[in-house]
């Protein structure tokens, strides 16, 4: 424990650290040999608790959410303003019958759903939701991210397949192109916060961050180059966890659900599950590479938890999604592709090369205004050269309408 | 193709979901059960029968004339002609209908019915709330369920029913007025024949003496 | 690609095939074993009600796409001749049940042909008042549908629908019934409309250009729509014309074509309005003519409201239990949202009509869905169908 | 509606005036006008099936006429009827002078063969007129069902065209994909014919017998027991 407790914030830290120290206490006070047990159950079913809860609330808020974007209630019925809904949902999926194609492979089909909700749980052992709660402490933390997080592509087309139907076929095959395509922006517009901190544990990363100028904070996303990754990592993010505008594996007036076509009740359910534990997973990530983690907005904030400001950051990034969801229209396949090859790509490359130069430009009064401008410049021209020669060949425009002469 | 085109959209996104907590005009769904849609005039759901007066049997408007029968589009309307008469609202004697049966789940509510009855006798009602946890019965409405008074179409249709009702109140005095004028010719006719018959015996009482 | 274009000459006269021919022209797979055979319907998000497309597709490219149609027949044709002239009418309302004011109209006008009715001059405008309502909620309906076909989660068309339900409440408080209007009669209009509805009205029309600035906001830039739509199910010129695709369909490639204008039909000559125009017959065209032809009916529905005179709804002479017509035929058609809706009638002199016929629109537009499917993606197959602009009941009759 | 004889650029439409153009083009040609008593005065025009399609083209590419928009097409059933006609006849008929030759009016009841009538109403985009209405008989109500198909002339048939072989039972020859439309395939009847009896309503539907208590003797067994 690096915490110094200064006298000033004692009841913060306190408070701050407080599951940190019933953690301890808990694991103190167990008998020697069932020490291991405790101290995994302990971070076991913290999560196991805590992301299925903050799913349920997700899916009433993004309910709601969309139905005030579209002026509309959304569900009120059930509980106060609708909160218990995600409980009848939840008894509901549970009471469903459970139908499985008969010329599926059984095997398969079955342990689809349990692998995706099983991948989408591992990811959160490395991120950190407040000071000192990491669960694992992995130096390599973010490879460890990434690679499993890429196992659920693997679930994704074992459900596909399995189903043996053509529209499950067509969505899983869409799911492998799209995940593929979009994991190689995501990881490399992380590439950019890595060289910066100069490590791949995601605490340290927040730790680089959680230090003030003023009141101001350092986080990544206020340098230019922090600021173009963060858009890239959260686009490569939505288009990775198959979320509008890019949730064409699930494509419903295309391919109706897509992969997930033929599961119901409870299977359906966790697939729902997984999907929304990634959202939160990658969610939580892009805060902790780009936001500052945990760490208060405002240094006189800092009173306040830090695993509040965790959750409070990714209750924002949450709403964002429905936001986005609300109002984008879906993507085509093609223009997918185009999209991450032809624009992600390059901009993430770039986006590297414009934090080396912040890296290595010098420090100094003129030289951070001069810096400033520099990278600016390296991000914003490829960036307005990328979005025209997207529509290369193509003219994508506003147009003008004629009317038919009076006659 | 900078985006500025969805950054627009989110805007005006933005701009709706906040107008949904204040802009009465963007939030117009009614929730239902608790507060409702007041229904305009012309609603229409169901046919139904009027009858005058308490009773539904004596009072019922319905001649039985078959013409809503046969001009319903979807022939759903069943009518049974009585074999004897009742006198209707001038006093006239009518058939009646022994049946009068309405299929509601055939039923388009198109207000055909309404337009074609020359007897104000069956209007449209506004009743929409009529489900039951009976899936097959109660679809075949008949004359008893169908029957309704005056005053209810009064409620529900206030204008239209003003306007029925005052027609049928110049019918009926135009008819008290053709019954006087009868009854004072036949009255007449009466005092003629009778001195007439005090002449040859021969009186005139074969014929009725209401019209 | 190594995939070519197999066009089948129909016959050795080439003035029988200026077009592509009767969906002659297939695209030919590499090998016959890649081609996925996908049925889209009869119960498919994004079908529009019960409607297939029987789909040959090479990965996601369409090969080859068969519409079928059929689940729901009716035989409106034979219900129709079985009834009187005055019976028909409640069921013409079940045809584009999006738009019965406008389904009246064809019909009516058919009959009014038929028999020679003319109809006062109230009726005629109370007539564009409820044919232009219907046009605009029938057409902002159709870009919410179109979007939520491209995956928007049904935001546009929640905006669509709230000014929908405010033109439907019009709708009930005149005729009874919001969807199933059963209000036009041939010689004039049923009721005639209140003092007060007609204020509500002109305070309506007064709101609703908000609401179309509202929907370009939200969608004309918007890049993921422009790329989706744009160069997108093409419809050629000659082709739409020879095909007999009408409505704003038509227009989006360029051809002057509205009933409204050539016809004069009703009292349209009346009033001032602009017919836009497409140029390259895409989706973004079809549905920017929607968009342009919205502004066009609120610019009527101010004309009219303006202009409308006192009167009688309806024609004292007509009868309309009992109508019949002298033995002949007569061919009556409209500009209704979604093209030209016709109705042919042939009179025997009976109290029934001889011989009752649709002239759907959306059945019509559907002849080229192949055509402009070909060698698209399943994705633009989806968002092309809901440019057509289809109602199954009006497609099946 | 206007009346067709005036076209929108003073091109003469009426039925006439095309017989004669389409007479005067076409060689052998024949051509009959239906005359139309109502109000619209829509009058038609019978073409032979010899000479359909090249009456068809003809119409379409004619640069005065341009009839490019073949806007509805549609059977129409026309059944086998009794015509009852009194003619006056000579006929020896038995007096009481022996018997005589006299004016006898007589019933005389004829079988008039039905037949099958497609419907074309042709406009013109271009011009901007029409309609022009074109009728195709077929020979008789059985097997003489066929007719020259216009839809490699009008695509727009294509559709209308399976429509009225599927409801009316007129084939068209010459028609790329003629299967039934509306009617499912193993259909055998065609319901807009006027002799057509539709099936009884009653038919049993798959709810019988799914529902408790349904099915017959159900209830007969509760009490049993």
């Amino acid at each position: 424990m690096n915490v110094s407790f200064t006298m000033a914030g004692g009841l913060a830290e306190r408070v701050d650290q407080i599951f940190v120290t019933l953690d301890h206490w808990a694991v103190a006070h167990t008998p020697g040999p069932l020490q291991w047990l405790v101290q995994i159950l302990l971070i076991v079913v913290p999560i196991l608790a805590v992301f299925p809860g903050l799913f349920a609330l997700t899916t009433v808020l993004e309910r709601k959410g969309l139905g005030r974007i579209q002026n509309r209630y959304g569900p009120n019925r059930v509980g106060p303003y609708g909160l218990l809904q995600p409980v009848a949902d939840g008894l509901k999926a549970l009471t469903k019958e459970d139908l499985v194609p008969r010329t599926a492979d059984g095997v398969v089909h079955y342990l689809a759903p349990l692998v995706i909700v099983v991948t989408a749980f591992l990811v959160y052992a490395v991120l950190p939701v407040g000071r000192n709660m990491t669960a694992v402490h992995l130096n390599a933390g973010l490879l460890f991210f990434f690679a499993i997080g890429s196992a659920t592509e693997l679930a994704v087309f074992m459900a596909g397949w399995s189903s043996r139907n053509k529209y499950s076929l067509l969505g899983a095959m869409r799911a492998i192109a799209q995940m593929i395509s979009y994991e190689v922006p995501l990881i490399l517009s992380t590439i950019a916060v890595i060289m910066i901190a100069g490590t791949l544990a995601p605490e340290k990363i927040v730790l680089a961050q959680a230090s003030y100028t003023g009141i101001f904070p350092h986080w990544y996303v206020f340098t230019p180059w922090g600021f173009a990754g963060f858009l890239l990592f959260m686009t490569a993010a939505a288009a990775e966890t198959n979320r509008s505008p890019f949730d064409l594996p699930e494509g419903e007036s295309e391919i109706i659900a897509g992969y997930i076509v033929e599961y119901s009740g409870f299977k359906f359910a966790l697939f729902f599950l997984a999907e929304y534990l990634e959202i939160f997973a990658v969610s939580g990530l892009g805060i902790t590479l780009f936001l500052g983690g945990w760490s208060a907005p405002l240094s006189f904030l800092a009173v306040i938890p830090s695993w509040i400001w965790f959750f409070a950051k990714l209750m924002v990034m949450i709403c964002t999604f429905i936001w986005v969801r609300g109002t984008l229209p879906r993507l085509r396949m093609d223009q997918l592709m185009n999209f991450a090859w032809k624009f992600m790509l390059p901009m993430a490359l770039v986006d590297m090369v414009c934090a080396g130069v912040w890296r290595f430009l010098p420090g100094g009064a003129l030289w951070s205004v001069l810096r400033w401008v520099i990278c600016t410049v390296i991000v914003v021209v490829p960036y307005v050269a990328l979005a025209r020669g997207l529509q290369m060949g193509k003219k994508v425009e506003q147009r003008v309408y004629r009317y038919a002469e009076e006659g | 193709m900078l985006g500025e085109g969805i950054v627009k959209g989110l805007f005006e996104t933005a701009r709706n979901f906040l107008g949904s907590y204040v802009d009465k005009d963007r939030l117009v769904t009614v929730q239902y059960p608790e507060e409702r849609h007041p229904l305009p005039e012309a609603a229409r759901n169901f046919p139904f029968l009027l009858y005058d007066g308490d009773d539904p049997e004596a009072g019922l408007r319905c001649v039985s004339c078959h013409i809503c029968e046969k001009e319903c589009p979807p022939r759903c309307i069943y009518i049974e002609k009585s074999t004897d008469k009742k006198p209707d609202f001038v006093g006239k004697p009518q058939f009646y209908p022994a049946r009068f049966d309405i299929d509601v789940s055939v039923c388009m509510s198109c207000q055909i019915c309404v337009e074609v009855c020359p007897f104000d006798a069956i209007r449209m009602d506004k009743e929409f709330e009529l489900s039951t946890d009976d899936r097959f019965g109660g679809l075949m409405w008949t004359k008893k369920e169908l029957s309704k008074p005056n005053e209810y179409y009064q409620k529900i249709h206030p204008v239209e029913a003003a306007e029925t009702d005052a027609r049928r109140a110049e019918d009926v005095e135009k008819a008290k007025a053709k019954a006087a004028a009868a009854a004072a010719a036949k009255a007449a006719e009466v005092a003629k024949a009778a001195e007439a018959a005090r002449a040859d015996d021969e009186g005139a009482g074969k014929e009725p003496s209401k019209g | 690609m190594s995939r070519d274009l197999m066009m089948d000459a129909t016959g050795n006269d080439e003035r029988l095939a200026p077009t592509y021919g009767a969906g002659q022209h297939r695209l030919k797979a590499e090998r016959e074993s890649q081609i996925l055979e996908v049925s889209i319907g009869p119960q498919h998000p994004s079908t529009h009600g019960v409607f297939r497309m029987d789909v040959k597709l090479d990965g996601e490219r369409v090969v080859q796409l068969k519409p079928v149609f059929g689940y729901l027949h009716r035989n409106h044709e034979k219900i129709a001749e079985n009834g009187s002239y005055l019976a028909a009418i409640p069921y013409t309302d079940r045809l584009d049940y999006l738009c019965s004011m406008t389904n009246n109209w064809g019909y009516t006008l058919a009959v009014e042909t038929l028999a020679g009715i003319t109809v006062p001059e109230r009726a005629e405008y109370i007539r564009v008042i409820m044919a232009e309502l219907t046009r605009f909620q029938n057409h902002a309906g159709l870009v919410g549908f179109l979007l939520q076909d491209m995956g928007a989660s049904g935001t546009p068309l929640m905006y669509a629908f709230r000014e929908r339900e405010k033109i439907l409440d019009l709708f009930e408080a005149v005729s009874g019934a919001r969807m199933m209007c059963n209000y036009l009669r041939f010689g004039g209009v049923r009721v005639d409309c209140t003092p007060e509805w007609m204020k509500e009205t002109r305070e309506l029309v007064g709101v609703l250009p908000r609401f179309v600035d509202e929907f370009e906001r939200l969608l004309r830039g918007n890049e993921i729509l422009m790329a989706r739509t744009q160069g997108v199910g093409v419809l050629p010129r000659e082709l739409a014309v020879n095909a007999g695709v009408t409505g704003p369909m038509l227009r989006a490639t360029g051809v002057n074509y509205d009933i409204r204008k050539v016809d004069r039909y009703g009292i349209y000559d009346r009033f001032k309005f602009r017919v836009p125009l497409g140029e390259h017959g895409d989706v973004y065209d079809r549905y920017m003519m929607r968009v342009l032809e919205m502004r066009e009916s609120i610019s009527i529905l101010e004309q009219a409201l303006k202009e409308i005179p006192e009167g009688p709804v309806q024609d004292p002479k007509t009868k309309l239990r009992g109508l019949r017509p002298k033995a002949g035929e007569a061919y009556g058609r409209i500009e209704s949202p979604k093209g030209e809706l016709g109705f042919y009638l042939i009179s025997d002199g009976t109290m029934n009509p001889y011989r009752y016929r649709v002239r759907s629109p959306c059945l019509i537009n559907l002849t080229i869905l192949e055509d402009m499917c070909l060698g698209q993606s399943v994705a633009d197959v989806v968002v092309t169908l809901g440019s057509v602009d289809i109602v199954m009941g009006e497609v099946d009759r | 509606m206007s009346a067709p004889e005036l076209g929108a650029v003073g091109v003469d439409l009426s039925a006439d005036a095309l017989r004669a153009l389409l007479v005067a083009a076409i060689e052998g040609c024949s051509v009959t006008v239906v005359e139309n008593e109502s109000p619209s005065g829509q009058r038609s025009l019978v073409l032979d099936h010899e000479h359909a399609v090249e009456a068809a083209i003809f119409l379409r590419d004619n640069s005065e006429l341009r009839l490019d928009f073949c806007s509805n097409v549609t059977g129409v059933d026309w059944p086998d009827r009794e015509v009852t006609e009194k003619v006056k006849v000579k006929k020896m008929v038995e007096g009481l002078e022996g018997a005589t030759e006299q004016e006898v009016e007589e019933t005389r009841k004829t079988l008039a063969p039905g037949y099958l009538e497609a419907v074309y109403h042709l406009f013109s985009m271009e011009k901007k007129h029409g309609p022009v209405i074109l009728r195709l008989r077929t020979r008789d109500r059985a097997e003489g069902n066929h007719l020259p198909s216009l839809t490699p002339v009008w695509r727009s048939a294509e559709f209308q065209e399976r429509e009225a072989f599927d409801l009316f039972g007129i084939v068209f020859d010459g028609h790329p994909d003629l299967r039934r439309i509306l009617m499912w395939d193993e259909f055998a009847d065609y319901p807009m014919r006027k002799d057509y009896v539709s099936p009884a309503e009653d038919e049993p539907v798959l709810d019988d017998g799914c529902l408790p208590g349904a099915e017959p003797g159900a209830e007969q067994g509760a009490a049993d027991a």
